[in-house]
């Protein structure tokens, strides 16, 4: 694990108002590890992500992506620069399929999104690639199903399935566990197991039965301050951890 | 062929036959009636582009048809009067000039507006756009040079090279042509990986964004397009009327387009088509039985919206799949 | 019986959500309604708050058939919901949020604020920037103003932290020993079977299996659960 | 007397704000807190207007004509509301202006048929008739005086309601979800009804209150119609501050501009050129000030959900 | 020999009490010739000039109208007549009168029965002459307006305290009362259509500013005095036609319009009705197939017309007589009555262009 990491984040602030949400965390990603974010609700987890992303703007500190500094990026070119992320709440195009909500993201990895006259629905390349995506995190029964119509669960998956097209270098992920089966936190778990090489992946999560078998590296976010940074083993043994946030949990 | 476009089809003939027919039984307003449906729809064509596929409902389209109509009566005004316009130009009298005139000015306007307006959303954008309406609109009131809210008249109608454009028949097919042109160009839009983008940016604005395209530079390009769609249009029916004044550019222009829009069916291909047969033969049949046709207007738009939703494509095709 | 669902089928516009699903709920009793992804739990509830009222089928809620009552008035009977994806008025403060539909009874703002600490520090803060977690104890709370008799919670601990959840079903446990009834839909089954008197399972929008916890082996829940 | 004529002129613009605000109030009720475009709202002022003018030529009673207005208005906005607006709060925005779009047409021609074309009488009552010494200005009128008072007190009144009542918050909370507030046991539909008769009651008052001002006649509520919803847009949409302060930003600067554009340009161009210049200039500067805040305020300058 | 007529006038939105008096007018006239031959066909353009462009379309290819008529507003006359004219058909205006359309595009087939657009402003400016030296002069932002403003001008020989234009539709006046209140003019001429006037006149009441007002006869016709009130009470206006004109054709025709409607007529019904004569005197002449003849028997303008003395000018406008009038009160009701008679046999100043 000697590579630089894909992303490094330095002394990042924000407050909202008196609150300050993130306080100064330091925190990097590197190849091919699952580094696992928890904490408490309203630790700032979110808003970490949100600031890595570019939908909400760090008041100060640096984030570096793929040797760049993006903290002044817009979402949209963080995205193409390859930081594919999940939302907490489901986000996705209510009245397109899933498949076309896939297709939207292979398209936007081409950067073809201005090209005004070949047909979508015509386009086999374009189909196929999302068909494959689709089948890799087992939606393609439901890939012609509005988004709106789908269950819970499966908008989780499809939100998954969206990350893996973009072909992101660094996976964002806001609790994709939540709302999920057990049989289907089960095959996530499985199939983050195989994402990981594609490339790191930050996990935020609540399952601690996930993060524990996932995770190569947690840290512990408290209040906006990372309080512990290590291995499973490190975390659980952790006083301070069980306290704030894992209770009997261990 | 699905039942929409079956529809599409018989509209589509319907508004060829009619006329036609017509202008053979010696009855040449049915003619001019088709002519302005046409021209209505190719306006609701492009304001559909925005609103229908991008969700941008914009109140301010008016600004457009208006411009569209002001390119086609002032060139057409120096021909006439003889003054040249600036730089040496004389103004000009054909069609084609004139629509490269509309549609190059209603770009840029549409580029200036969009890029202001599309900072705003929902209920603000509406609002903005009606307020540039609104500016140019009072500009074109008061401003002399072009007739002010008296309007300007075009005394011989402009030509098209190889077509007697004072023949209503003519100046209907050709109206009719540049519409299905139009149509067509919306089917693609639609279908295309921009339409993809610009229709997923109407449903969920951060979704497109995080998948890293940005949902303002297609939304700019869409409302380019759709501001040069109905700048041509305005150019068409500045000709049919042999007339152009501010009330093209008045906030009941852009409400009128937003009627036929959803009177026909929002995002529908022949949505526009539908909605201006619809609401000029109303207007015309309504008109002629009653003083008070304005309000059996009004409540047959009320049963639209409560209970066609959809329009009247919405109606007959049912719901609009999208793939 | 508090709440009586019989045969119930549920339609999303055209396409049929509910195939057919009983469900009882007995005063006092704790139910937990399982099943994996896109069974049907969810549906249900809507149905049985009549948010999406049922085609066929009957619901009874202490012995009031609600067929054709609004929603409010099936609220107004007992019922609490705190639903799925928290939705929390976004608009309003905290304290707004909890007062807004409160009802007289034994839950007061304060006993709300002792059993959530949290939501008293942030009672000047609009819902929608709460994070998660807390999001999920304000809807929980909000139901628990409105003083049901029946409390109904959709995945009320997903997204929470371990301490905080242990805490849930903490408050779960204490509710249900108040004599509060309750249905439960929940995916952790560790924490969601001590709990529970009873448990329903929904396969494929069908109620399948009704009994005890104990009786729940695990070749059940693997052919149901997926476990 | 420039002195005198600059104080005269920023109370006018005072007053024209508020005068907005008065027109503009009911707008934002039931557009910022129902999240319901109401184009119809003009008609309802138009309703008021009508109400008070036929009503005072009954009795010959301003007073009893205002409160005609209230109640008539307040009528009219609960029938549109229980038989067409209670099913549009689920549809997009499309959905309403078209369908209050068609209620302005009904509106309008149904007023024709009743009351025809030509415009009726309605005049200020005798008690506040005529105009009063201030301050640094020859006279000013009480009515308009009265009018500032009106609206301040609506202001006032509106601002405790919805953000100090259990009735503001549970209409607020309607606005994020209407399902969500009906599941947990408020009658939410009924409520709806009321607030939105309580808009159209506010429309009606302003109408017959500033109708007495104005012209009576079809058609008077389309242009307040377009100012209020300027108004309301600049202020921010559903902040009852945002609205004040929207109205008082665009009636300064109307009245404002009216004035003084003229005489600027009169420094550089020929009086009759540099008044028909002005003038242009002036009805566009509302708009423009519109444009420019929403630029750099996308959502206005108040945002009631920030 | 049937003549077929088009009256296309505004019946819906907020300018329909002057199409409805222009129509009730105009009927008036053809119901009391009684002549039969004569077919009316009558349609509402909202006050917007594409819907007049319609209409005018369809009457002239479906129902092979030979005239139209009937328009009140400058802008719609615009859109329709000029093109009407093209078509060969007769347009005979009411009310509308650019300048425009009198001066180098006036055409042998278009008739004004009205005046011309400046004349009732010319006359204010030469009235005002009498008494006033410095006159505070007002008028909307449109061509309309600044026509008035442009003939009341040309006559007005005394300083102008200013010169304000306000916004189309306006409906506030504080700004422009309290101008007028500075200003130190002795009167005020102010030029306020519609709605615009009767806001301005209630306002201007209540400001407690004395400074007498005057303007066109339109701005104070029997349609909007009742709506103003006794605010309007002294102002002093100019028209080519008043309610009391000493005539026999007037003394007829008050009374009838009275019976026949209810209610007072107003400048519009008078200049509709003096249109539908002029026809009636055409069509007893000439054949209306043949444009010549009887464009010329209507040149010849052979009518009673209520306002007295009525001809043609060069360009087809009317050459007539202007009073100044003054709104009073009778019998509780508010009218208008004549004080003086200010140009007699009044032309335009646009004539001179029209070459025909
Ligand atoms: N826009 C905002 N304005 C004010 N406070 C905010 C805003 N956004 C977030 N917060 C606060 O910042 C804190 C961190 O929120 P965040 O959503 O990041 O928590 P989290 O760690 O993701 O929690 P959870 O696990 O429950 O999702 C919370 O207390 C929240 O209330
Ligand atoms: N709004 C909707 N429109 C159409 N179909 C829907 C809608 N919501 C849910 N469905 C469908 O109804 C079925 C049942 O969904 P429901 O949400 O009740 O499942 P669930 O058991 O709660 O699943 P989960 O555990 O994922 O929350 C699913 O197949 C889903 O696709
Ligand atoms: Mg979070
Ligand atoms: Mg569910």
């Amino acid at each position: 694990m000697a590579d630089r990491p894909v992303l490094e984040i330095t002394d990042l602030v924000k407050t909202f108002g008196a609150l300050r949400a993130t306080d100064g965390v330091t925190l990097d990603l590197r190849p091919g590890e699952i580094h696992a974010l928890i904490g408490p609700n309203g630790a700032g987890k979110s808003t970490l992500i949100h600031q890595i992303c570019g939908t909400e703007k760090q008041d100060s500190g640096t984030i570096r992506f793929a040797g760049q500094d993006i903290g002044r990026l817009g979402v949209a070119e963080r995205a193409r620069l390859g930081l594919g992320r999940t939302f907490q709440v489901s986000s996705l195009a209510p009245e397109f399929s899933s498949l076309r909500n896939v297709m939207l993201a292979v398209q936007a990895k081409a950067g073809s999104s201005f090209r005004f006259f070949k047909p979508v629905m015509r386009d086999r390349g374009l189909i196929d690639q999302a068909m494959a995506i689709l089948e890799r995190v087992g939606l393609a029964g439901r890939a012609n199903i509005p988004a709106a119509e789908l269950s819970h669960g499966e908008r989780r998956q499809l939100e998954i399935a969206i990350a893996l097209a973009l072909g992101s270098k660094a996976f964002l992920l806001d609790e994709p566990m939540a709302g999920m089966g057990p049989e289907g936190s089960k095959r996530l778990t499985g199939f983050l197991h195989i994402l990981r090489h594609e490339a790191p992946i930050l996990l935020v999560e609540h399952d601690m039965d996930a993060v524990f078998a996932l995770a190569d590296r947690i840290s512990v976010l408290v209040y906006g301050r990372i309080i512990a940074t290590g291995t499973v083993e490190e975390i659980r043994r952790d006083p301070a951890v069980r306290t704030a946030y894992l209770g009997d949990h261990a | 062929m699905t039942r929409e476009n079956i529809i599409n089809l018989v509209l589509a003939l319907l508004l060829l036959v009619a006329p036609v027919a017509a202008s053979q039984m010696g009855q040449p307003f049915t003619v001019t009636l088709a002519t302005r449906i046409a021209v209505l729809a190719l306006a609701a064509t492009g304001l559909n582009i925005a609103l229908g596929l991008g969700g941008l409902v914009s109140f301010g389209h008016a600004v457009f048809f208006g411009i569209g109509g002001y390119a086609a009566g002032i060139l057409a005004s120096h021909v006439f009067s003889g003054e040249p316009m600036m730089f040496g130009f004389e103004g000009s009298n054909q069609m084609p000039v004139i629509w490269i005139f509309a549609v190059i000015a209603c770009g840029l306007a549409g580029l200036v507006i969009g890029a202001i307006s599309l900072r705003t959303s929902g209920v603000y954008f509406i609002m903005i756009t009606l307020a540039f309406a609104q500016m140019i609109y009072y500009f074109a009131i008061s401003w002399p040079a072009y007739g002010g809210e008296d309007g300007l008249s075009i005394l011989v109608r402009n030509q098209f090279p190889g077509i007697n454009t004072m023949l209503p028949l003519s100046f209907f097919l050709l109206c009719y042509g540049v519409l299905i042109a139009c149509i067509g160009l919306f089917a693609l839009l639609r279908s295309s990986r921009f339409g993809a983008a610009l229709q997923a940016a109407r449903q969920n604005e951060v979704r497109v964004a995080s998948v890293g395209i940005s949902p303002y530079g297609i939304r700019l390009a869409a409302f380019v397009i759709s501001a040069m769609m109905t700048g041509l249009a305005g150019a068409l029916y500045a000709d049919l009327n042999k007339f152009v004044s501010p009330s093209m550019l008045s906030w009941h222009m852009s409400g009128e387009l937003i009627v036929l829009i959803i009177l026909g069916g929002t995002g529908r291909l022949f949505g526009p088509v539908a909605g201006a047969m619809l609401y000029v033969i109303f207007e015309f049949a309504l008109g002629g039985i009653t003083e008070r046709w304005q309000l059996f207007l009004g409540l047959i738009l009320l049963g639209v919206v409560l209970f066609a939703r959809g329009g009247l494509i919405g109606l007959l095709a049912g719901k609009a799949r999208h793939g | 019986m508090l709440l009586e669902v019989q045969d119930i089928t549920t339609f999303y516009g055209s396409s049929q959500a509910l195939y057919g699903v009983d469900l009882t709920v007995a005063e006092g009793e704790v139910v937990a309604l399982m099943g994996r992804n896109g069974m049907g739990k969810s549906t249900t509830i809507k149905s049985i708050c009549n948010l999406m009222p049922p085609k066929s089928g009957r619901i009874s809620f202490s012995g009031h058939s609600t067929e054709k009552l609004p929603p409010h008035r099936v609220a107004r009977l007992g019922v609490g919901l705190v639903p799925e994806g928290r939705r929390c008025f976004a608009n309003l403060t905290v304290h707004e949020n909890l007062v807004a539909a409160a009802r007289p009874g034994a839950w007061t703002l304060k006993r709300v604020n002792d059993l959530f600490p949290r939501l008293d520090e942030r009672h000047a803060q609009m819902a929608k920037s709460l994070s998660g977690g807390e999001q999920q104890m304000l809807a929980i709370g909000r139901a628990l103003m409105t003083n049901p008799r029946l409390l109904i919670l959709d995945e009320a601990t997903e997204g929470l932290a371990p301490v905080i959840r242990q805490d849930i079903w903490r408050a779960i446990r204490s509710l249900k020993q108040d004599g509060l009834s309750i249905l439960v839909v929940d995916k952790t089954l560790s924490e969601l079977l001590p709990v529970a008197d009873r448990c329903v399972i929904l396969e494929n929008a069908r109620s399948v299996w009704n009994g005890q916890p104990d009786a729940l082996t695990s070749d059940l829940q693997d052919r149901y659960l997926g476990i | 007397m420039i002195l005198s004529l600059a104080l005269e002129q920023l109370l006018n613009g005072l007053q024209l704000g508020v005068m907005l605000f008065l027109m503009a109030a009911g707008l934002t009720l039931i557009f910022g807190v129902m999240g319901l475009i109401n184009l119809a709202h003009g008609s309802l002022y138009m309703v008021g207007a009508f109400a008070c003018a036929v009503v005072a030529a009954a009795t010959g009673s301003f007073w009893i004509g205002l409160a005609a207005s209230l109640v008539c208005a307040a009528a009219a906005g609960a029938i549109v509301e229980f038989l067409v607006i209670r099913r549009l709060y689920d549809r997009d925005h499309l959905d309403q202006v078209l369908a209050t779009f068609a209620l302005i047409l009904i509106f309008s021609e149904g007023a024709r048929w009743v009351f025809g074309s030509f415009p009726l009488y309605l005049d200020i009552p005798p008690l506040l008739s005529g105009a009063v010494p201030l301050p640094g200005i020859e006279a000013y009128p009480l009515y308009r005086l009265a009018i500032i008072g009106v609206g301040a007190l609506v202001a006032f009144g509106l601002y405790l309601l919805i953000s100090k009542t259990r009735l503001g918050m549970r209409i607020r909370a309607g606005e994020s979800d209407r399902e969500m507030i009906a599941a947990l046991g408020v009658d939410i539909r009924t409520l709806y009804t009321v607030v939105f008769a309580l808009g159209s009651a506010l429309a009606g008052l302003a109408g017959a209150l500033v109708g007495a001002l104005q012209s009576v006649q079809v058609g008077m509520g389309e242009p307040v119609l377009i100012l209020a919803f300027v108004v309301i847009v600049i202020g921010g949409i559903g902040s009852i501050k945002g609205a004040l302060v929207g109205a008082l930003i665009v009636g300064l600067t109307d009245t404002l501009g009216r004035f003084l554009l003229p005489s600027l340009l009169g420094l550089i161009l020929p009086a009759s050129t540099a008044g028909a210049v002005g003038a242009s200039l002036a009805a566009m500067l509302i708009y423009i000030v519109m444009a420019l805040v929403l630029a750099f305020r996308p959502r206005g300058l108040f945002p009631a959900n920030a | 020999e049937p003549i077929k007529i088009g009256l296309i006038t505004t019946l819906s939105g907020g300018g329909a009490g002057l199409g409805v008096d222009t129509r009730d007018g105009f009927m008036l006239a053809i119901k009391q010739s009684g002549n039969k031959d004569i077919t009316v066909i009558t349609e509402d353009d909202a006050q917007k000039p594409e819907l007049a462009v319609q209409i005018a379309d369809k009457m002239i290819q479906s129902d092979q109208v030979d005239i139209l008529t009937g328009i009140v507003w400058s802008n719609l006359l615009m859109a329709v007549a000029p093109s009407a004219n093209a078509q060969g058909k007769f347009y005979v205006s009411t009310n509308a009168a650019p300048a425009a359309l009198a001066g180098a595009k006036c055409n042998p087939l278009y008739f004004n029965a009205a005046y011309q657009n400046d004349n009732l402003h010319e006359a204010m400016g030469e009235y005002a002459n009498k008494d006033y030296k410095k006159i505070f002069i007002m008028a909307p932002n449109y061509p309309a307006g600044k026509d008035s403003l442009t003939g009341f001008k040309r006559y007005y020989k005394g300083e102008l305290a200013a010169e304000v234009y306000t916004k189309v539709g306006q409906a506030d006046y504080a700004a422009e009362i309290a101008q007028i209140r500075a200003s130190g003019a002795d009167a005020v001429f102010a030029f306020l259509p519609g709605g615009m006037g009767i806001s301005f006149m209630k306002q201007y009441a209540q400001s407690g500013v004395k400074t007498p007002i005057m303007g066109p006869g339109f701005s104070f016709s029997q349609d909007v005095l009742p709506a103003i009130g006794d605010a309007a009470l002294g102002v002093k206006a100019s028209g080519q036609w008043v309610k009391d004109l000493d005539n026999e054709a007037n003394k007829k025709f008050v009374p009838a319009f009275q019976k026949e409607y209810g209610r007072l007529p107003s400048l519009y019904a008078v200049q509709a009705y003096d249109a539908a004569q002029l026809i009636l005197s055409a069509a007893s002449k000439a054949s209306v197939k043949d444009t010549k003849a009887f464009g010329e028997a209507m040149q010849a303008a052979d009518i009673q017309s209520p306002r007295g003395k009525f001809k043609f000018n060069t360009n087809l406008h009317p050459i007539q007589d202007i009073y100044v009038t003054e709104v009073v009160k009778e019998d509780g009701l508010l009218t208008n009555k004549t004080v003086s008679k200010i140009f007699t046999d009044h032309g335009d100043a646009y004539a001179k262009d029209c070459k025909m």
